[in-house]
């Protein structure tokens, strides 16, 4: 049943991605795209799922659209803005420096959704992981703070949040 | 500079000047001309026209039509330079035996987790344009490399002994490779076979019907037209270009000590 | 003022300044003292080159063409992975 | 009606995405080093092309006059932004890494080194 | 109306010459391999430009795409200063 | 004809389904056998071709069942036809003769480029498609260049590869830059209908309709790199160098290939662009009369240079290719001279070229496994009474003065040839050449007769029964087509209908527009 | 050559014939394989840009449209309206099969390459022989 779910997930991810990208609506493309979709879930699908999955997973995929409306709307346009500002001021006040960021997910899927978000945003972007001992090195173009803690809580705290509930 | 890079330079020179004068002198009339040319006029009438099917390819797509079905004797052959070439590549480090468990450490953690969410939609997103190949610009080639990038990126952001384990294999990929292949060489001749059997004649290559030919594949599948053979010649040279290409690489890219003890000393003579 | 005649005038006024932007890509590309700054500056002019591509299939009416953008981001991304292998283990493929 | 709305949005952030472009490609000349100009192209990504992209694709569905293939551009257009956002971090983190790696990018001006001081991590 | 896009080719197609001459002159043949590539995505925006969406799909891969890491795998395999 | 669209796809689908059959079946000894059964059908094949194209001409077939200039199609005239004979011919001899020598754990990836080296060379001369003829050019050359590369343990193989490669792919490209040009102006690619407008540059055709600018500027400039392109394939003297580079690296029946098949393709492309597609009374005519006679120069250069390096070599299988050098020389300066006579005599020249050097090759292949490469070597075949009197005879052809066998008639006819045509200077080079030549055939030839100074043992000595065949196969192919010149009076007419056909353009135009 | 237009796609022509010296001097003249490998790459990609901008056309009115009927058309006068504004698909024909053509080439061209340095150990060509250039 789990392996079966693992399947469904995968192809119903492959699957919407192809009616999106398609963006057409004829039998033709969505009959063709199921089959394609089948088979590339057969063949990914070891890649891509290492746990059993449940139904109630679910839940977690709403958290990943919420996260996404504030990651876009909000930690974007403010890092956006700063970048900007720094870039075009005269005499550009930069203060380079790459701190260590600690990180407490456990699947490496919630380690990648925090550094991406990290990279993601002008300002910061993740040099190096340590997986073992769960560390980010970020370099951070305006470093204000270089202890880890506190620097977790200027850069990677709200990430880290909605990254527990996604991905656990 | 000697003598000689000064002797191909003002012969090369001398080529350019030419081919520009020839060019700008009027040699191919105006560059891009309001007229389109006659003969390009004829494959975008005949592409899709249902009121004369014996010169249409039945493909909303040109030049998918031009590459699989009007000119599909150059496609056939450019398929095959590319089976030439990959197993000239399998020639050349003929013997080599892929040994898994040497490591290689491939790249972060982050790369890798990044690359394995892509991987399923490069896959399907060059399925997509693999099989809408006579409907939207794209096709059997484009999906294909679609795909081999994808497992040439794999080999390098994981390793090559993850993507073996995984079940890729060179005489895996070979079969399947063949298996295209031979889809590819099958679709060309089907209907000619269909009329020798059927006592009628056909041509290689048809896919509509054609003036004293009347045998033709299925131009339409559901609600959206197939181009006839079109379809089927995507599907088949993506399969083929997708592992033929990821094979070459995986030949390329072996590790020297794996070739080397496969070297056959002494084969040739003076 | 129809939805068409905005549309073009508002993209055909943008044009200019990507083409601008991507003028100052091209000097770091070729300026670019070390490889990653290189990589960096094609990578970056790629990714703008593809969102160009889709704003510019509205522009020219032809909305088929789109899927060239996706293609272009994706493989300068492998290129990306391709000069990174290299520079860290000095190795590809293994 | 909406058609507009959606027009007129996705001009916004086009035009948004303009400015990035410029932005990046601005502090891709200016910034000092290898890794500070990272911040700027990552600015060029994302500002300067998944917010565009993003916005073709609402234009697209806006503008009736393209005919049913804006469906088409829509959704690739979308698919695309999508895509990139992953594309563009996981590619700046190979660079910056290979480049921290390798040591073939300087990296002075810094004020803090965290992963010299751990032994190269 | 054709003005702007033609320009952008030509524009491109004199970008792609400094790329060329570039990628022909470096001895590091790994900035050559990069230079070949910038050349190569200047390419691709002639060829988007003239119409040619196809060629954009099957030019990218190839040369982006593959070529690129046959250099570099070349490079890797074999020596990486020219004489 | 359905033959003729049949034949490069069999080959080639066979040659396709080699690797996968490698995984099922591991004896091989059955890909011998495979290879050699293909290229047997193949042959049959282009014997009916040749029967039929006998009877009506030129024949053509319809590829996808698409009108010509729309669609591709395959026109085979007589030149076409008998130099596919030819080639076919060769083709099957050497499969056969690999299946003495080749010794690999891989042969049957050997035989797949065999096949495509076939595929590609009738291709090549059946298409009546530009662009077409530059893919089959590709397929053709691919296949040698890694044919070359075959003993890849000797590091002169793989070098010799890539010299001959790297320049291949430009010259090829260049091929390709003519064929774009050639569409941009006339707007067409098929090459009846540009032959047809190189004529009377205001004719429109159906589906292609006229032409573009200024014809004369491009066809001028599209001549000339296609030529360049053909002087390469052919090995004409500035362009010679890849052959005795490439030739001595390749294994024995490849290199009997190059000089038969491939050799072959480059003046059938001379002849197919400078006579039939822009053939006199087109519009570059007073051009194309100077490419004629730069050409007719460099195939006197190549027929004096080739001989007179010819002396010089110590390696048989660079002998060998020099001579090949001379001869397609002397092929070029019949081919150059603009006369139906001189085409046939250029026809005649390729044909037995094409089978002595073949001939040659095979006999040295089996002295190379019994000694050595050094011509001094060839002394051992003084025991082997058959492969001894076949190199003699393939000697004497090449040499051409002793009157029955081909290589002499060939040299008369294009004596004559000269001689109707006014160009005297011409008579003496070829005359010279001969001379200069001599000197080495009979240097070889005395060393047949004297013990060589090694030998060597090796297992396939016992057992050359095979090798024994195709010998003796190529020698009775060389005396019959050299007896027929006199006994049968059809086998001559054939021969200058060749020469005909091939400026006849307006057989071909008519045959395949149907107008 | 008045209008702007031409004008720039003469400049855009004249730079890929620039761009063939460029990369056919690299070919003959660099003495490394690896740089004639990526000379060859861009002189053959250029050969297919001139295609491409052979079968570039200008129409009377706003730009000329991809050779793709956008949706299956009523009539014959639809197809024909299409003629009118597509630009030509046979070059971009036929550069596919070159660019897949080339592709083929290279792909074997490296695997020589990688021989050639395991032999010599050294990717440079030895001087010839025979005097011969490549």
């Amino acid at each position: 049943m789990g392996r079966l779910l693992s399947y469904l997930a995968v192809f119903l991810m492959t699957y919407s991605f192809y009616v999106v990208f398609s963006g057409a609506t004829s039998l033709f493309t969505l009959v063709l795209g199921s089959v394609g979709s089948l088979v590339v879930a057969v063949l990914v699908k070891n890649l891509l799922v290492s746990r059993k999955l449940k139904i109630s997973d679910i839940r977690r995929l709403a958290y990943l659209v919420l996260y996404y409306a504030y990651y876009m709307t909000v930690a974007e346009v403010r890092a956006h803005v700063d970048i900007a500002k720094i870039v075009l001021s005269r005499k550009m006040k930069i203060s380079p420096a790459i701190v260590k960021v600690p990180y407490y997910v456990e699947t490496s899927y919630g380690m990648t959704l925090i550094a991406g978000s990290i990279t993601n945003t002008p300002g910061t972007v993740v040099v190096q992981v340590d997986t073992n001992r769960k560390h980010f090195y970020v370099h951070w173009l305006t470093a204000r703070v270089f202890e880890p803690a506190r620097a977790r809580e200027e850069i990677s705290a709200v990430f880290e949040n909605y990254s527990q509930k996604i991905f656990g | 500079m000697n003598a000689r890079e000064v002797a191909i330079a003002t012969s090369i020179t001398l080529m350019i000047v030419l081919l520009a004068y020839v060019i700008e002198a009027g040699g191919l009339g105006p560059i891009a001309p309001e007229k389109l040319r006659e003969l390009a006029a004829s494959y975008i009438i005949s592409t899709y026209n249902p009121w004369n099917i014996t010169h249409s390819a039945q493909s909303l797509e040109a030049v998918t039509a031009i590459v699989w079905d009007y000119r599909g004797l150059d496609t056939f052959f450019e398929t095959s330079v590319l089976f030439i070439s990959i197993v000239g590549v399998a020639l050349l480090f003929r013997g080599y035996r892929e040994k898994t468990g040497v490591g290689g450490r491939g790249l972060s953690e982050i790369v890798k987790t990044s690359t394995k969410i892509l991987a399923p939609l490069i896959l399907i997103a060059g399925i997509s344009i693999a099989i809408h190949g006579h409907l939207t610009p794209g096709g059997g080639f484009q999906g294909g490399s679609f795909i081999a990038v994808l497992l040439v990126l794999l080999s390098v952001v994981f390793s090559l002994d993850f993507v073996v384990e995984r079940g890729l294999s060179t005489s895996r990929l070979l079969t399947l490779r063949s298996i295209g292949l031979m889809g590819v060489f099958a679709t060309s001749i089907a209907l000619l076979l269909v009329g020798l059997v059927t006592g009628v004649s056909a041509y290689v290559f048809q896919n509509m019907v054609r003036e004293g030919a009347p045998v033709s594949m299925p131009p339409w599948f559901l609600d959206r037209p197939t181009g006839g053979t079109l379809l089927f010649f995507n599907v088949f040279e993506a399969l083929a270009v997708a592992t033929g290409l990821s094979l070459a690489f995986i030949v390329l890219s072996l590790r020297r000590e794996e070739v080397e003890e496969a070297l056959e000393r002494g084969e040739w003579y003076e | 003022m129809d939805v068409e005649a905005l549309v073009s005038l508002v993209l055909t006024v943008l044009i200019p300044l990507y083409v601008t932007s991507f003028l100052l890509y091209a000097v770091r590309v070729v300026k670019g003292p070390t490889i990653p700054d290189r990589v960096l500056a094609i990578d970056s002019l790629g990714y703008d080159l593809a969102a160009f591509m889709v704003v510019l299939s509205i522009l020219v009416r032809s909305p088929l063409m789109v899927v060239s953008g996706l293609t272009l981001a994706l493989w300068i991304y492998a290129l990306d992975i391709y000069i990174a292998k290299y520079l860290e283990a000095r190795e590809m493929g293994g | 009606m909406i058609d507009l709305v959606l027009v007129v949005a996705g001009l916004v952030l086009i035009v948004i995405g303009v400015f990035y472009d410029f932005i990046g490609a601005i502090g891709l000349l200016r910034l000092p080093n290898f890794y500070t100009r990272l911040h700027a192209a990552t600015a060029g990504a994302i500002g300067g092309a998944v917010v565009p992209m993003i916005g073709a694709a609402l234009v697209a569905l806006g503008a009736e006059y393209l005919g049913p293939p804006r469906f088409f551009l829509a959704g690739a257009a979308f698919t695309s932004s999508i895509l990139l956002m992953i594309l563009a971090q996981a590619g700046s983190h190979a660079l910056a890494r290979a480049a921290y790696i390798s040591g073939e990018a300087q990296r002075e001006p810094i004020l803090y080194d965290a992963l010299r001081e751990e032994g190269g991590g | 109306m054709e003005l702007v896009p033609v320009a952008i080719a030509a524009l491109s197609a004199l970008l792609s010459v400094v790329a060329t001459y570039l990628a022909v002159r470096s001895r590091d043949m790994l900035s050559a391999a990069v230079f070949s590539a910038a050349q190569s995505t200047a390419y691709a925006l002639i060829y988007y430009v003239l119409m040619a969406p196809d060629i954009v799909l099957v030019y990218v891969p190839v040369s982006v795409g593959i070529l690129p890491a046959v250099t570099v795998l070349l490079i890797k395999k074999t020596e990486r200063y020219e004489r | 004809m359905l033959a003729s669209g049949l034949l490069p796809l069999l080959l080639m689908g066979s040659a396709f389904a080699l690797p996968g059959l490698s995984l099922l079946i591991k004896n091989q000894k059955f890909y011998r056998v495979y290879a050699l059964a293909v290229s047997v059908v193949g042959l049959a094949m282009a014997s009916a071709i040749f029967l039929e194209t006998l009877e009506r001409r030129v024949t053509t077939y319809w590829f996808g069942g698409f009108r010509p200039p729309l669609g591709i199609v395959y026109t085979v005239d007589l030149l076409g036809a008998v130099l596919g004979l030819l080639s076919m011919f060769i083709l099957v001899l050497s499969v056969a003769y690999s299946g003495w020598l080749i010794r690999s754990r891989s042969e049957y990836l050997y035989y797949t480029f065999m096949l495509s080296l076939g595929a590609g060379s009738v291709g090549c001369l059946y298409t009546g498609d530009i662009f077409n003829f530059f893919v089959m050019l590709e397929v053709l050359s691919l296949s040698a260049y890694v044919l070359v590369s075959f003993y890849r343990d000797n590091p002169k193989s793989i070098e010799a590869s890539i010299r001959y490669a790297l320049v291949g792919m430009v010259a090829t490209s260049l091929y390709l830059l003519a064929a774009f040009i050639i569409y941009g102006s006339y707007g067409t690619l098929n090459m009846a209908d540009v032959a047809l407008k190189s004529r009377n540059p205001g004719a429109v055709t159906a589906y292609s309709g006229g032409v573009f600018g200024d014809i004369t500027f491009s066809s001028a400039i599209a001549i000339a790199l296609s030529v360049w392109t053909f002087t390469f394939k052919a090995a004409v003297f500035p362009n010679h160098f890849w052959l005795p580079d490439a030739n001595p690296e390749a294994p024995t029946p490849v290199s009997a290939l190059f000089v038969a098949v491939i050799d072959l393709v480059g003046a059938y492309g001379v002849a197919r662009f400078l006579y039939t597609i822009f053939g006199s009374g087109s519009v570059v005519d007073a051009l194309r009369r100077d490419v004629l006679l730069v050409l007719h120069v460099l195939g006197a250069l190549s027929a004096v240079v080739g001989a007179l390096l010819l002396l010089i070599q110590v390696d048989i299988k660079k002998f060998i290719a020099y001579s090949t050098i001379s001869h397609m020389g002397l092929a070029f300066m019949a081919l150059t001279v603009g006369t139906e006579g001189g085409l046939a005599a250029a026809v005649v020249q390729l044909i037995s070229n094409s089978l002595s050097e073949a001939l040659l090759f095979y006999t040295a292949g089996v002295a190379i496994v019994a000694a050595g490469r050094s011509i001094e070597y060839v002394g051992v075949l003084r025991r082997r009474r058959l492969e001894s009197v076949a190199f003699l005879i393939g000697i004497l052809n090449l040499f051409g003065i002793i009157p029955p066998l081909l290589g002499f008639w060939s040299k008369v006819f294009m004596f004559t040839a000269f001689l109707e045509a006014g160009y005297l200077a011409s008579a003496v080079v070829l005359v010279v050449s001969t001379g200069i030549s001599g000197i080495g055939y009979v240097k070889l030839i005395n060393n047949l007769f004297r013990e060589a100074p090694r030998t060597r043992e090796d297992s396939r000595l016992e057992k050359t029964l095979v090798a024994k065949l195709v010998i003796a196969t190529a020698t009775t192919a060389l005396l019959v087509l050299g007896a027929s010149v006199i006994a049968f009076p059809r086998f001559m007419l054939i021969i200058s209908e060749v020469g005909r056909g091939v400026a006849d353009y307006l057989t071909y135009v008519r045959t395949v527009l149907g107008a | 050559m008045s209008d702007p237009v031409s004008l720039l796609l003469t400049v855009l022509v004249l730079s890929l014939v620039t761009n063939i010296g460029i990369s056919l001097y690299g070919v003959f003249t660099r003495p490394s394989l690896v740089k004639k490998f990526i000379s060859l790459t861009i002189f053959s990609d250029t050969l297919n840009s001139f295609a491409i901008a052979l079968g570039f056309r200008r129409v009377a009115r706003g730009y000329p449209s991809i050779a793709v009927i956008p949706s299956i058309p009523e009539d014959v006068s639809e197809l024909r309206a299409a003629a009118g504004t597509a630009v030509d698909p046979l070059p971009q024909a036929l550069v596919l099969t070159a660019i897949v053509i080339g592709l083929a080439v290279y792909m074997f061209l490296a695997g020589l390459i990688v021989m050639y340095y395991r032999h010599y150990g050294t990717t440079h060509v030895r001087p010839a022989e025979g005097g011969s250039i490549g």
